[in-house]
């Protein structure tokens, strides 16, 4: 039961993972882009990880595995952003 | 034996601790170093070959440290050279910055000679290769004019481009042996696949460093811009050192590996060296420029040894051949050193190196005047020299194994040799009215006097137990 | 002979290769340090694939302590050229 | 299917490898071959944890990936943006095209002859069986090393040797850096959405290095790791705008960029002096010396990866900073 | 189980080719940044299949690391540099 739960989660992780590439792909520009991949970062790692912590059953792990998601979730928040404003000024040309 | 590596390195903290005392820390460190160059050299001629197992641990599983012969004399080099380095050096450098910034990166380039010349381990070799590339580097740098760090730069490139080949012979000796310790690997190792390639990258990584024709491009420049003691080092020891690792590798751990073959292409390489190297030396405006191109030819020489010992069958005739290899290295280590220190002493006095403006120097700095000269007398390896000694083997091996074409080689490279110094000294000696000063810095013009004679005079006429000494391997 | 150490250990040999060409024929200085850790990395790819044992065994752990002290050996190395290329540059314009 | 499809992986993994290290030397682009070679780092973290070298795979995401890419990418950021990179080296190639075309082929042909021969012998190795007497006499000492990761009792018990010239090397480095002047002019002060990032992100990069510290005795980690991700926390804070980035000056950045070296050479000394060889660890004190040795190197490398970012000197700060760039000659600024 | 995670790690590998192809077509340096981004992620996501695939747990603490340095990579993309004359 638990072993096809986790599977469910993971593969629906990677699907998220895949659409957020192709997004990356075929979008017209920087910005959607940057949305596309918001969502794999967000919701594929995040499906994974919980797949892959139902699969541990491990309490320590579990929590290293939160705080991986929690680390990337917030780190692809801001860099998103910084990566969108950096990449404006530089085309502004300043 | 592990003090001669501790010693300078806990040496150069304390200089970078306490940059106001550094000097003084300094030169108490390299004299406590060389004392303990004097008592290992001692050990090996006394006891024979030493080896210490750092940590306890056998080596293999640890890192051995040895000392025969060969390692100890060079090492004794090592300690008298930047000895009288260090001496000039605090003479040299005038500002409490400068010298706060010389000492603790000079102190860890002689730790890495120092543990270059100990280790028994390959890779402890590569870390020892890359503390000595930086250190050199960062000493040659130290000038900060433009062209001085231009040329620290492609250095340091060169550098570690050699020692990344170096690391991928080590890699691929450890995949197929499965021992980095370089007594184990001599036992084992045999002619193959494995061996060839292994020892032709080390190889190649070290003739980069050792700046063997056509790899020397970078020399000429790095040597040339550096401060006057870090040339002398870097020209005296640095490429030494490099070589003393072919050296060990060829002759000694894959002495069943290698083939005549190779050790022709050695000398080809060491020929070509040799000829091109004094031409440009005769050639060259400035007089750094001249001792740096002279550098590329006598590393040449060394290099002409290796197709001479390989042809000789193993015994007393192979050995004064080696023995003499080792004599032109020593002779040229003083030798250089000392030329690169009175060259400083003359850059400082007139402002200037270029040769064709030196009339008179000899009236205004005679002492410095017959460092040069004594200098040059090894270089062309004339009579009471080391490198006469050295000469004169190379030239027995060439008649006793048939192969002429060194000896041309050598007679044209010594003619060449020749050419240059009296070029240099003819201007020296050159008339021209100067106000006559009393001898200027002792602690400046000393040391270049004395590691000249020690290269003219002292290893032509006292160098016999170096022969005695080389019998003693590992 | 195991197949996944063959094959690390062939790309390792490749990358090696480029690392090489590269560090010899790049006109840009920063893309020439650049290439001599691509180098190392090649090197290190060698070393990490003759540790490998193949799956459930402990790999040996010498190649790994050497290639981690050549890891760092090889950060000191870039960070002390991109400092003298930098202030090569700065000399340039001041020229 | 299980090997099949793992090897699969492989060789798209090794794919991805190889084609980012080819793209990243390809361009002439210096950013974009900056870029590239960081996602070559962050792959490369991949493969060696694949080849259960996670010490390793630690180390690469920590420093290759990680710390070189930043100190690559603000070199690169740092040149002129309009890029004709031809023109800015002196012109080797130039002029003779025809000479550099064959210099191009000639040097092709001797890398992929490299790598012919690298992989010959390689090929051989492999064939015959492997040895395992250095595996074993490891597994054999391990119990009196003090530590039980393998990898960590090489580095500071049977090859510490090395690692003390690898930490002289560190400092050797960050002395030359020094050489060279004043530190880059540093950062910009961040807007908010940055400084949120730091907010959270420093604590977590110190606690990680904490963490690495103290779990290298028995798992993968260890002072290397920790130190990088110690510095990558100051990399952070300086690109934040911060001028004081918790570095110490004068004497005491000294003696912090001196420790790890310092420590080694005390214990050695101590140890000769006390009769046993030089880094020779009595068996009982082993794990204590050797954590107390990793955590001064941990503060060293920090310090100097720190140090090798801000590419020189650093300023001192305030009244002071005025006083020192008006005595540059004195050792103390 | 074990296939499954083969090939979810496969899966992550042809997101990750996708990532390298925007690297490497650009056009702006954020587009290449931000695709840097992504093949982190995807290491990240293998990193975590391999540590259960292999039973490592260290992998897991390296995934912790690409993910936290990722976040330092963006910061020193961004990051102002001052010029001399400021």
């Amino acid at each position: 039961m638990i072993n096809i739960l986790s599977s469910i989660l993971i593969l629906a992780g990677v699907f998220f993972y895949l659409a957020g590439s192709i997004g990356l792909l075929r979008l017209p520009d920087l910005y959607s882009r940057l949305h596309a991949l918001t969502k794999a970062d967000n919701l594929g790692l995040g499906l994974l990880i919980a797949g892959v912590a139902l699969h541990s059953q491990d309490l320590l792990i579990m929590l290293k595995l939160l705080l991986i998601w929690l680390a990337v979730l917030a780190a692809s928040a801001t860099s998103a952003h910084l990566i969108a404003r950096q990449a404006r000024r530089q085309e502004t040309g300043s | 034996m592990i003090w001669l590596v501790a010693l300078p390195m806990a040496g150069a903290l304390a200089t970078l601790l306490l940059p106001r005392s550094a000097t003084a820390a300094a030169i108490g460190t390299g004299l406590a170093t060389t004392v303990a160059a004097g008592l290992l050299l001692f050990g090996v001629a006394t006891q024979g070959a030493l080896h210490y197992e750092v940590g306890g641990w056998s080596a293999g599983l640890g890192i051995a440290l040895r000392a025969d012969g060969l390692s100890a004399l060079l090492l004794m080099m090592t300690a008298l050279v930047a000895l009288a380095a260090s001496v000039y050096a605090s003479a040299y450098f005038s500002t409490v910055s400068e010298r706060a910034r010389f000492w603790p990166l000079w102190l860890l380039l002689w730790t890495s000679l120092n543990a270059l010349l100990l280790s028994g381990d390959l890779f402890n070799l590569y870390v020892t290769l890359e503390l000595l590339g930086l250190s050199a580097v960062a000493l040659a740098s130290l000038g900060g004019k433009r062209a001085a760090v231009a040329a620290a730069l492609r250095y340091l490139l060169v550098g570690l481009l050699g020692s990344m080949m170096f690391l991928a012979g080590v890699s691929l000796i450890y995949a197929g042996y499965g021992t980095l310790d370089l007594a184990t690997l001599a036992r084992v190792v045999e002619p193959g696949p494995v061996a060839w390639p292994a020892l032709a990258m080390m190889t190649t990584g070290l003739l980069l460093k050792t700046a063997l024709f056509p790899l020397h491009f970078w020399l000429p420049p790095a040597h040339a811009s550096a401060p006057a003691p870090v040339s002398a080092v870097l020209s005296a020891l640095v490429v030494k050192a490099a070589f003393y690792l072919v050296l060990r590798l060829w002759l000694d751990v894959f002495a069943n590996v290698v083939t005549p073959a190779a050790a022709n292409l050695l000398g080809v390489l060491g020929a070509g060296a040799v000829l091109w190297g004094s031409w440009r030396a005769l050639q060259a405006e400035r007089l750094k420029l001249l001792a740096a191109y002279s550098t590329v030819a006598q590393l040449g020489y060394l290099f002409l040894f290796f197709p001479l010992l390989l042809a000789m069958p193993p015994g007393p005739g192979r050995e004064l051949a080696a023995g003499g290899l080792v004599m032109l290295a020593l002779t040229h280590g003083f030798a250089k050193a000392g030329l690169f220190l009175a060259i400083g002493i003359i850059q400082q006095r007139c402002g200037h190196d270029t040769i064709r403006e030196l009339d008179g120097t000899a009236q205004r700095l005679p002492a410095t005047t017959l460092a040069i000269a004594l200098a040059g007398v090894a270089l062309i390896g004339l009579p009471p020299s080391g490198a006469f000694l050295g000469k004169w083997q190379l030239l027995a091996g060439a008649i006793a194994t048939g192969q002429w074409v060194w000896l041309v080689v050598t007679a044209i490279g010594s003619l060449l040799a020749a050419a240059y110094i009296f070029r240099v000294l003819g201007h020296a000696f050159g008339h021209r009215p100067y106000p006559n000063q009393p001898v200027t810095v002792a602690r400046e013009e000393w040391p270049a006097l004395l590691l000249a004679a020690m290269a003219a005079l002292v290893l032509g006429l006292a160098g016999a137990p170096v022969w005695g000494l080389l019998e003693i391997g590992t | 002979m195991l197949t996944t150490q063959l094959l690390y250990a062939l790309a390792g040999c490749v990358i090696v290769a480029l690392g090489l060409r590269g560090a010899l024929l790049h006109p840009s200085l920063l893309q020439r340090v650049m290439a001599i850790n691509v180098m190392g990395a090649g090197v290190f790819m060698l070393l990490i694939a003759v540790a490998y044992r193949g799956p459930g065994l402990a790999p040996d752990p010498v190649p790994h302590a050497l290639v981690l002290t050549g890891i760092v050996v090889a950060v000191s190395a870039t960070a002390l050229a991109l400092a003298l290329a930098r202030r090569l540059h700065a000399q340039q314009d001041d020229d | 299917m299980n090997t099949a499809s793992l090897l699969v992986f492989d060789g798209l993994l090794l794919l991805s490898i190889v084609g980012l290290a080819w793209a990243s030397l390809a361009t002439t682009d210096v950013r974009r071959s900056v870029i590239l070679f960081m996602a070559f780092g962050l792959v490369l973290a991949v493969a060696w944890g694949r080849l259960l070298a996670p010490d390793v795979a630690l180390a690469e995401a920590a420093i290759g990936a990680g710390l070189s890419g930043a100190l690559l990418l603000a070199a690169a950021l740092r040149q002129p943006r309009p890029l004709p990179p031809e023109s800015t080296p002196p012109p080797r190639n130039h002029g003779t095209a025809g000479v550099g075309v064959v210099l191009r082929w000639a040097v092709t042909l001797l890398c992929t002859a490299l790598a012919g021969t690298l992989a010959w012998a390689l090929l051989h190795v492999f064939s015959s069986t492997p040895h395992d007497m250095l595996p074993g006499a490891i597994s054999a000492n391990l119990a009196a090393s003090g530590v039980s990761n393998p990898v960590t009792a090489l580095l500071l018990n049977f090859r510490a040797y090395d690692t003390l010239l690898e930490l002289a090397v560190l400092l050797t480095a960050v002395l030359g850096i020094f050489t060279l002047g004043q530190a880059n002019p540093g950062y910009q002060p961040a807007g908010p959405v940055f400084d949120g990032l730091v907010r959270w992100l420093v604590p977590v990069l110190i606690l990680t290095a904490g963490y690495l510290l103290w779990v290298g005795a028995h798992a993968p980690g260890g002072a290397f790791q920790a130190g990088a991700m110690l510095a990558a926390a100051g990399v952070v804070l300086r690109l934040a705008g911060q001028s004081r980035i918790g570095l110490p000056q004068g004497f005491m950045l000294r003696l912090v960029m001196a420790a790890g070296v310092g420590l080694f050479l005390l214990v050695g000394f101590t140890l000769l002096i006390l009769g046993r060889p030089f880094l020779g660890y009595p068996p009982a004190w082993a794990g204590t010396l050797i954590l107390m040795i990793e955590t001064a190197a941990m503060l060293s490398i920090a310090t100097t990866l720190v140090l090798a970012f801000l590419g020189g000197r650093p300023e001192a700060t305030g009244v002071k900073a005025a006083a020192n760039r008006q005595c540059e000659q004195i050792p103390r600024c | 189980m074990t296939e499954l995670f083969l090939l979810s790690a496969l899966g992550l590998m042809l997101s990750l080719f996708l990532g390298l192809l925007r690297v490497l077509l650009g056009p702006g340096i954020g587009d290449r940044m931000l695709a840097t981004q992504l093949i982190g992620t995807a290491g990240v996501g293998m990193l975590l299949l391999l540590s259960v695939l292999l039973n490592q747990p260290a992998l897991l603490d390296v995934a912790l690391l690409l993910a936290l340095l990722a976040a330092v990579a963006a910061a020193a993309f961004t990051g102002q540099q001052k010029t001399h004359h400021d």
